[in-house]
């Protein structure tokens, strides 16, 4: 079963439940969450856009991809769009399985491909200037 | 031929979807796109990447581009 | 922070209220859950019964490793005796951290040392047997 | 001379503390108290480790026992 979404709030507490299965000895969830500092300047917010068609399409592919190699009974990639406040969740992603060496690795990948692939934007609001993240190198 | 733009792109072109001016020659291909964005608006030079998406998948340079594909920009992605 | 608790019942919403932190950009969780199935017998139950004065010792010891080691923000190891049913929690443990790496390695390391060091004993219950789980080589 | 027991360590022993029998002699160090646990109780030999704990705390076999410890068997532990 998976769990596929953009939404504008990310709710914590449903993952859980989300990744629960009656064969699945390990669960592992990341959150990422907005940092009050990036290079020791204080972030106002981030705001968020993607091009949601093509999100959950490559998200759809990325989830696919790691049940097959970690041969998951559920997972769970679910990204918030819109302004966020630091300590704010932005993206929970989770893996359940019967062990806990293949959830720790499939989370890890959802997270790691979820930023090279996914059309989601980040833009970081500092008090006096906005950038928008990766853009330049 | 609409282009769908985001991100950095929309600030760069100053609008959310980009037309490619009427008077010039199509680009036929993925490739040929590129080759007129980054002559109308050379700030796409400077980014890390730029890929573009036909039919909300990323689509190679030799793509063709037909009539009716949905056509988007796709800057550095960053989520997460 | 550190939440270190034996408890008879493991609130899986809770963790992440612990785990949040304006400074944490990543914040990794796992969960253990009681499988239906060991060695192709069906389980009916998961018995755990602790050393608790040690059991918490121990934890917190490990909480303080991986804070020390990861530069950990806050930390969550969370353990459940009594009897638990297939799809029940058993384990809580997660980390919260600036970036990614050290809240993953930080987990893995939490749940890893917990179940080499944590005097907690888990029995499984089969319809005709029951087996202290790793008692004999 | 009272021992904490748990897991396995209770079924072997049938209950839930040892008391060291009064009219044997004391064992003064961890090492000594292993001695007496798996000459009284051979299952003992069969787990896959025994280990004591002293005051909460793993302690090795050169360890001297106190009257006022707390002393405590610890079976192989399977938490998680």
């Amino acid at each position: 079963m998976k769990y596929i979404e953009i939404v504008d709030k990310i709710d914590t507490a449903t993952a859980y439940k989300n990744l629960s299965h009656p064969s699945s000895g390990g669960i592992c969830v990341f959150v990422g969450a907005v940092r009050d500092f990036t290079n020791n300047e204080s972030v106002v917010s981030l705001e968020f856009e993607t091009y949601k068609a093509m999100a959950l399409k490559e998200m759809d592919k990325i989830a696919d991809e790691a049940v097959d190699k970690w041969q998951l009974n559920k997972v769970v990639v679910r990204h918030a769009v819109g302004v966020k406040h630091v300590e704010e969740p932005v993206v929970i992603v989770g893996a359940s399985s019967a062990h806990r060496d293949a959830c720790f690795e499939a989370c890890r990948y959802l997270i790691d491909t979820l930023k090279e692939r996914v059309p989601i934007w980040k833009k970081e609001v500092f008090s006096n200037k906005s950038v928008w993240v990766s853009a330049h190198p | 031929m609409k282009v769908l733009l985001f991100g950095i792109a929309k600030d760069i072109i100053g609008a959310s979807v980009f037309e490619v001016p009427a008077q010039s020659k199509y680009p036929s291909t993925v490739k040929e796109l590129k080759d007129v964005l980054v002559v109308l608006f050379p700030e796409f030079n400077k980014l890390s990447s730029l890929a573009i998406a036909v039919n909300s998948e990323y689509a190679d340079e030799n793509i063709i581009l037909r009539a009716e594909d949905e056509i988007a920009i796709i800057p550095p992605v960053s989520g997460g």
